[in-house]
């Protein structure tokens, strides 16, 4: 705990103005009669103490890293150096137009990238991240509705095998949310479907392929029932990353979709965010978008507010969203070029449904055996948990001690004792036979030796740990020894 | 291929084992009529090389002019440290902490951040980050909103003197759960809130009062009052706070009789770069009381098996991945990057390197209006106490004068016409801890130029330029 | 206090545990009359911030002018990646890996570092780095004279087309010695080495020919048959080459029948930036059988206890801390930290990478060299094959010539009048492949227009400008 | 090993020109005809391969390490900013004057600080480091002698405690050593030093304070014997961290020193380097500095020269030495200050004599018990190796199982079982207290389970490795499996 070594009096130093500056001018009774309380510590202390700290990551810099849903693949390192050029780091964000237009350009050009990558009218990106993006997505899809007076639309559908976001978001943007059941090949009932429609409906949330780790086949029948009942769709794109330049959701017959810029266009995910999560839509819901936006009129870049844009569904963030991270996937997409894109959803196919079939025949169970795998597939080891009493969380942190980043668990949760798995299409061939050998391996010490791998982690700083107590005990900042 | 590791080896073995001829054929599940052709619209890949040249070009494109806009976003000096540290690959590339055991870097880092910014704001409990400050605000009033056990409200008094953008957005935000954000005048000769327009809903059912601190126009407000007021009329107090103002101001967990009961705000002044307006982070703390009304991802101190400490994701059951439709917040990806940032800039400034930038900014600032309202015509607007930034109504049209200024790159603050048309030509301005003497005399005497320029009465025109 | 961690309590705790009254006390063992004032000639502290806006002033007014220079040092692409990891603190600040257990990861990068070398060189072994190439080169004479069994001779021969500060650095180490250098000739036609000066020392005793490739003059050396003429005159063959060079061209250890028996070379364009000139590193290979005979750290792989493979330095019995007066040389800090960046730069670029580039900045060099001989008067020196610089002679003096372009902000290439004032207005320039066509154009319109404005005879003028 | 996860074909694509441009212009014959053999990886392998190789260091970032001799005190963050701003790494050696102004403006304030700290008359900051200066210096030496005709002079006397590299230095200068004793009380043998001097005495090299770590208390005599015996004095800086701002080896008498700025000025030792090895001079040597150097005439810098300074001893690297070594440690200079400069050797010397003293109390053995510590000090343990068959390698072992670095061992060689502990001033009290608490815990394994000892250490990457091993079956490049 970087308070351990706090002593009173220690300072870096050089860090501030190297004297204090007069405050009177403000009343002392607004001033504060105490220390800010923050540690006391010298510059070198802060620096080892950071630097320890992040050698206890797990990290695709260090580790593989296959977590499902969440497309941990190779975060290009020129991605940040470029989009932390200094001038670009000292922009501000209420600078002119006249001091903008390098920064505007990059915006414009990536506005287009993905339209043209999702076969969308129009994008708009500043949703902070693809939560933010949902939001954004359906209450675009509101104010659709509700400007032509169709206020009677109360529910918006989501599958059973749905994000935890996307019914939070459609209950942030007012709706009610209703579950359709997925289907025993994976694909969504559509008879359930069928029997949700109704002049209740303000649309579905869908992702295709979707959190199973499969295609939805039967996407344009969908399409046209939910169209057909006057809802509309909505696309959660954290799974763009299996088919860029492979199908597009415009193509589909979505009407809305977000993107997860830290997904598929690999800006880092930094621990937990930023992220950023544009959003794409058909030509009737292109008055909602965000703003700002960028536009261009042939030699300038322009922004568009509310002034241009009236019909917005207004503004998610103080400036233009997580502009950094915008960068860093505008420059990935230039590196990647039009035939980078292609590659992006084969590879991480062709890694996906190789690291099944390898798994199956090293006798594992596949959710969905009969499916092709996205860039990504779920294992159920309800057969170990059963047998053995070893289960999901068991195999996760056994993996940890092997070296590798536990896939997602227990997520979608109609599969029981599941792992999501998705390698990604930066991981090379031998990455992947190892993880089958380490996933034999744990197998075979669940059938001789449980207890490892229920007492599994050993090899962690910690061992496992009692949540159970860090919610009953809340300790949620430190206070002192 | 850029990024990709298969030789045609791998490529071969690979299609072997799985049964297939090539490639396209694992994606024989889409239907053919979808399957898209080329993406001719985007440009063909670059080398890492040719791009370094288009993003210096791009960069150089938009100068470094010198800067006097805050606004909401402030241009502090950030050690070399942090950014050295955070962009390390295992916190760069790693993501939210869902395996404990293997984030304990990013989980004891977060911890710390809880501890930091509950020392800084004074209050019980902070959560991980939300996407930014404005969005942290929507999320405070949806709390709000929630958690006021005392009043069935959805309405929320917000000043108007409170970030115009921040309002919009909270607007944007809840609306749709038809919650009411009801404007409350300010004070035109304080800039504070109009105390008088506030007493207006003494008594009535309102969830919050929201108060920031200092408001947009950097004037601070009487907290210990206005937090008072609010409890007095079953209201609870939303805190909007410049986290660099609460290393020397009153801290909102201590703001009248009981506090405030949720503080929220922007966190970029702790070590985030201005870099056009993001990535930032929104923080947000309560009181402990709340806890369980929170949205967003929070860290909480355990053991393991051996009963060594350690840390971990707690109060899952208000997150979405856990109660769905019934969670806090759809918040998932956060800002956790920035936090770390953040973390690693406050532990180098501690507590009295925090507070010599918060008074060498709020210098700054009095230096940088005194050189101003020196100038014929240029005065300050509002007489209340203010922190590190300030309205000066000038003698021209605010938007040509600040268009002219650009043009000898000088960003001379923000245009408040569009927003508060009532003010006249009012721009807001901002003098960091960065901006020297020499930067300060260099806006003033530009404007000296620019106003004589455009001023038309010729004898205010000083003879020796 | 910058950087020093105590606190009043911890001072006074620690002087009362040594029992003294201040820490003055601690210098009594110093003379009084040897103890110094303050040392008023030094400024006083700055904080980073300060010090952060003055390095930003002295960077910007260096400029930054499009570079034509090549001349030992190349502006080459250095991947994003290369500097973030070398950077990182546990690179950054560990030193020389003497306890090998708590420094695998500096001693296996060493020792990947020295399998790259070898393989790019075509030698058998290489050490862990020298100070620079033009050192490196002084080493290399040292170890042939040492290691040359065959001879007594103390004296080495050097081709006057090699970088003529190679030359001078290598007499300064090497003189107080007694070593020699003896000059010969080049070639005036081709510019290398000429067959008939050499051929004077044919069956005299040295003890080594130094053969660099390509030369100075960027021009391509018959190093088969130069290697082959030193080994049959009883001389070593210490080959000096751009490690780029050595992607394309034929390595050094399969010169002639036996190959060279030493290859250094200067290690900057393996992902060093230009910086001024340095750091950068020297790098220093040799045949299996010299190995013994070697300067500097070397890194060998080994066992552990277990038998698990692990890395240590090794052969330490030549250097100075163990051999001291009898080392092989005085080296001791080496460039560690440029050579991981080189370490790290090769795997990037692997193979075919490290030949695109080389390959590229020969193309463009190509290019430079046709688009200024298009200019009247402009004409290319030597006819050997080159790689990737060039000499060009210039119709008006060279020095007047490259101020002019330097004030268009275009360093037009190396004046060689003053080493070679034989060659007239020459001068030596290089393209790598970060320069474009337009960067190569506006060389060429300013060239023209330059000599233009220089020329005597205006009928050369140009009348389109 | 890295070539362990190359594959033929596979590249980091995005890192060299997307095409081959043709070579044809080269002769074949002149062309290699295979592949250079680096190794074919991705980026990422590249990446994640060396981000963990780093993490199996020590380093000043993540341990105390407490190498005597080598001052590894924290390296400031923005000492390696300040000095890789774009334009300063841009600058190409040899540019123009006019395009060098900034930078050339730091190497002259960089001299004028050198100078005024150690009261010489002129400073070239070319040498690329210690050993580097050291024969900068000598040669110097020699060239004076050489210049009076006086070259008689053909050996230069080191003190047996001196750095190995002193007494190769001289070598390489084509000089002959004479080692001089060290009295008992750890000052240099008054009575052996007058005998060894006479006609044939160049110079004699010191350190003070000395690897001993103690204060040579004659050396005023010292000088002035030396003087009168028509030699110079050359003084090792390597220990300048311990009397910045105290006392001026210009004061006591030396003609010639060099600086190692990567100990006192705190530029990063970089896995071993690269360092600066500046040189000063009294005013008799000047004329032989090394060139280049950046000279002021009021208004603009020069570069000084072959051409400026015809007696220079020469150049010793292509350019100006490591430039960027040296903008680190001028912007350390400027961070500290004047006040910075006297605090370091304050501290350093605080942390050295109270850790000495605790140690001491802790049943430790001092070398030199009687004297003040300078900022670092000797320990013998040769009675834990008689007494305990535990010797010096094995508590230097040991201590890296408890996460400190351990102190430089058997240098310098007139001490048995030494080592050699600096602990510098940027280490907090916190730190020291916690070294001495683990010396005392490995002295009571010592006592009780001597063998963990000496197998240590047990928590590294690998455990203690074979030297002999290393140098017998000489393994120094890869070469395939
Ligand atoms: C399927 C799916 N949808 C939505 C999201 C939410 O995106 P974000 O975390 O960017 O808010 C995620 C992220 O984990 C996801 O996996
Ligand atoms: C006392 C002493 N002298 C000289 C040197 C040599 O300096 P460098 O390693 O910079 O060449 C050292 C370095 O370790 C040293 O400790």
């Amino acid at each position: 705990m970087i308070y351990e070594g706090s002593r009173k009096g220690r300072r870096a130093t050089a860090q501030a103005p190297l004297e204090k500056a007069d405050l009177s001018s403000i009343p002392s009774a607004m001033l504060r009669d105490s220390q800010p309380g923050l540690p006391e510590i010298s510059e070198m202390q802060a620096v080892r103490h950071f630097t320890r700290l992040s050698q206890k990551n797990f990290s695709i810099d260090t580790h593989f890293y296959p977590l499902g849903s969440c497309t941990m693949k190779y975060n290009p390192r020129a991605c940040n150096t470029l989009a932390s050029l200094p001038g670009l780091l000292a922009r501000h964000p209420l600078a002119p137009e006249t001091h903008s237009q390098g920064f505007m350009g990059c915006l414009y050009e990536l506005q287009e990238i993905l339209k043209t990558v999702t076969g969308m009218y129009a994008v708009s990106l500043t949703p902070a991240a693809g939560a933010q993006g949902e939001f954004a997505g359906v209450a675009m899809i509101r104010a659709y509705h509700d400007d032509r007076g169709d206020t009677a639309r109360d529910e918006i559908l989501v599958p059973d095998a749905a994000h935890g976001t996307n019914p939070a978001s459609a209950v942030m943007c007012g709706y009610k949310t209703r579950e359709i059941p997925t289907g025993d090949d994976g694909d969504i009932d559509v008879a359930a479907l069928k029997s949700a429609l109704g002049p209740q409906t303000a649309g579905i949330m869908l992702t295709n392929p979707s959190t199973v780790g499969v295609f939805e086949r039967r996407i344009k029948e969908i399409a046209e029932l939910v169209h057909d009942a006057g809802g509309l769709l909505y696309y959660d794109g954290a799974n763009l990353n299996a088919i860029l330049g492979k199908v597009r959701p415009g193509d589909m017959g979505f009407d809305v979709i977000h993107m997860n810029l830290h997904k598929t266009f690999s800006t880092p995910h930094g621990g937990g965010g930023p992220g950023a999560g544009p959003v794409g839509v058909s030509k009737r819901l292109e008055p909602y978008l965000p703003v700002p936006m960028v536009d261009f009129d042939g030699s300038d870049y322009l922004w568009l507010t509310e002034h241009e844009r009236p019909q917005t569904m207004g503004r998610l963030s103080a400036f233009a969203g997580n502009a950094g991270v915008l960068l860093r996937a505008y420059v990935y997409a230039r590196l990647l070029g039009r035939e980078g894109m292609h590659r992006v959803a084969e590879f991480s196919t062709l890694n996906a449904n190789y690291l099944l079939k390898r798994l199956m025949d090293a006798g594992f169970d596949a959710a969905y055996p009969d499916r092709r795998a996205s860039h990504e597939f779920i294992l159920t080891l309800k057969r170990q948990a059963k047998e053995l009493g070893v289960n999901t969380m068991d195999f996760a942190k056994r993996l940890l001690d092997y070296g590798v980043h536990a896939p997602t668990t227990y997520f979608p949760l109609l599969v029981p004792e599941c792992l999501l798995v998705e390698p990604t299409e930066t991981e090379a061939k031998e990455e992947l036979d190892n993880f089958v050998e380490i996933m034999m391996r744990i197998n075979q010490e669940a059938e001789t030796q449980p207890e490892l791998v229920k007492q599994a982690p050993h090899t962690m700083p910690v061992r496992r740990l009692d949540d159970v107590r860090a919610a009953r005990e809340l300790d949620l900042a430190w206070r002192g020894d | 291929m850029p990024f990709i590791p298969h030789t045609e080896d791998d490529i071969e073995e690979m299609l072997a084992a799985i049964g297939v001829d090539n490639i396209d054929a694992l994606f024989d599940e889409i239907p053919d009529e979808l399957r898209c052709g080329e993406l001719d619209a985007i440009p063909p890949g670059m080398s890492e090389m040719e791009l370094s040249r288009l993003m210096q070009a791009r960069a150089r494109a938009d100068g470094q002019p010198l800067c006097f806009i805050g606004a909401g976003a402030y241009d502090h000096h950030i050690p070399a440290a942090v950014w050295e540290l955070t962009t390390r690959g295992e916190f760069y590339t790693a993501y939210t902490p869902y395996q404990a055991e293997a984030s304990q870097g990013t989980l004891q880092l977060l911890y710390e951040y809880q501890s930091m910014m509950t020392a800084l704001t004074g209050m019980d409990v902070s959560n991980a980050s939300l996407y930014d400050g404005a969005s942290a605000l929507a999320e405070a009033v949806l709390m709000a909103v929630r958690a006021n056990r005392k009043s069935k409200s959805k309405r929320v008094l917000v000043p108007r003197n409170l970030h115009p953008v921040y309002r919009k957005v909270a607007h944007t935000i809840v609306r749709n759960q038809q919650i009411e954000l009801v404007e409350v005048a300010y004070d035109s000769g304080s800039g504070g809130i109009d105390r008088a327009d506030l007493d207006r809903y003494r008594g009535e059912d309102y969830a919050a009062l929201i108060i920031p601190q200092p408001n947009f126009f950097g004037v601070l407000e009487a907290v210990d009052e206005l937090t008072d007021w609010a409890h007095a009329n079953g209201m609870l107090a939303i805190a909007v706070v410049n986290p660099l103002a609460m290393a020397v101001l009153k801290p909102a967990g201590e703001w009248g009789e009981q506090g405030a009961d949720i503080c929220c705000g922007e966190g970029q002044p702790l070590g985030a770069p201005l870099a056009s307006g993001g990535p930032y982070f929104g923080f947000l703390c309560s009181t402990q009381k709340l806890v369980r009304q929170m949205p967003g991802r929070i860290i909480g101190k355990t053991v393991d098996l051996d009963g060594k400490p350690g840390y971990a994701l707690t109060l899952q059951a208000r997150e979405q991945h856990i109660r769905r439709s019934k969670a806090t917040s759809n918040i998932c990806t956060n800002q956790g990057l920035m936090v770390t940032a953040a973390t690693i800039h406050m532990s180098l400034m501690g507590s009295e390197g925090l507070q010599r930038v918060a008074a060498a900014s709020h210098a700054n600032s009095d230096k940088l209006t005194h050189a101003l309202t020196s100038l014929p015509g240029v005065e300050s607007l509002f007489d209340g106490p203010v922190f590190h930034e300030r309205v000066v109504r000038l003698p021209i049209a605010a938007n040509k004068a600040l268009r002219a200024l650009a043009a000898h790159n000088v960003l001379g603050g923000f245009d408040l016409s569009d927003d508060y048309p009532e003010l006249g030509d009012a721009i807001l301005v901002c003098a960091t801890e960065l901006r020297s003497e020499d930067d300060i005399e260099s806006y003033r005497s530009k404007l000296e130029r620019v106003i004589a320029s455009q001023v038309e009465t010729p004898c205010q025109l000083k003879p020796d330029w």
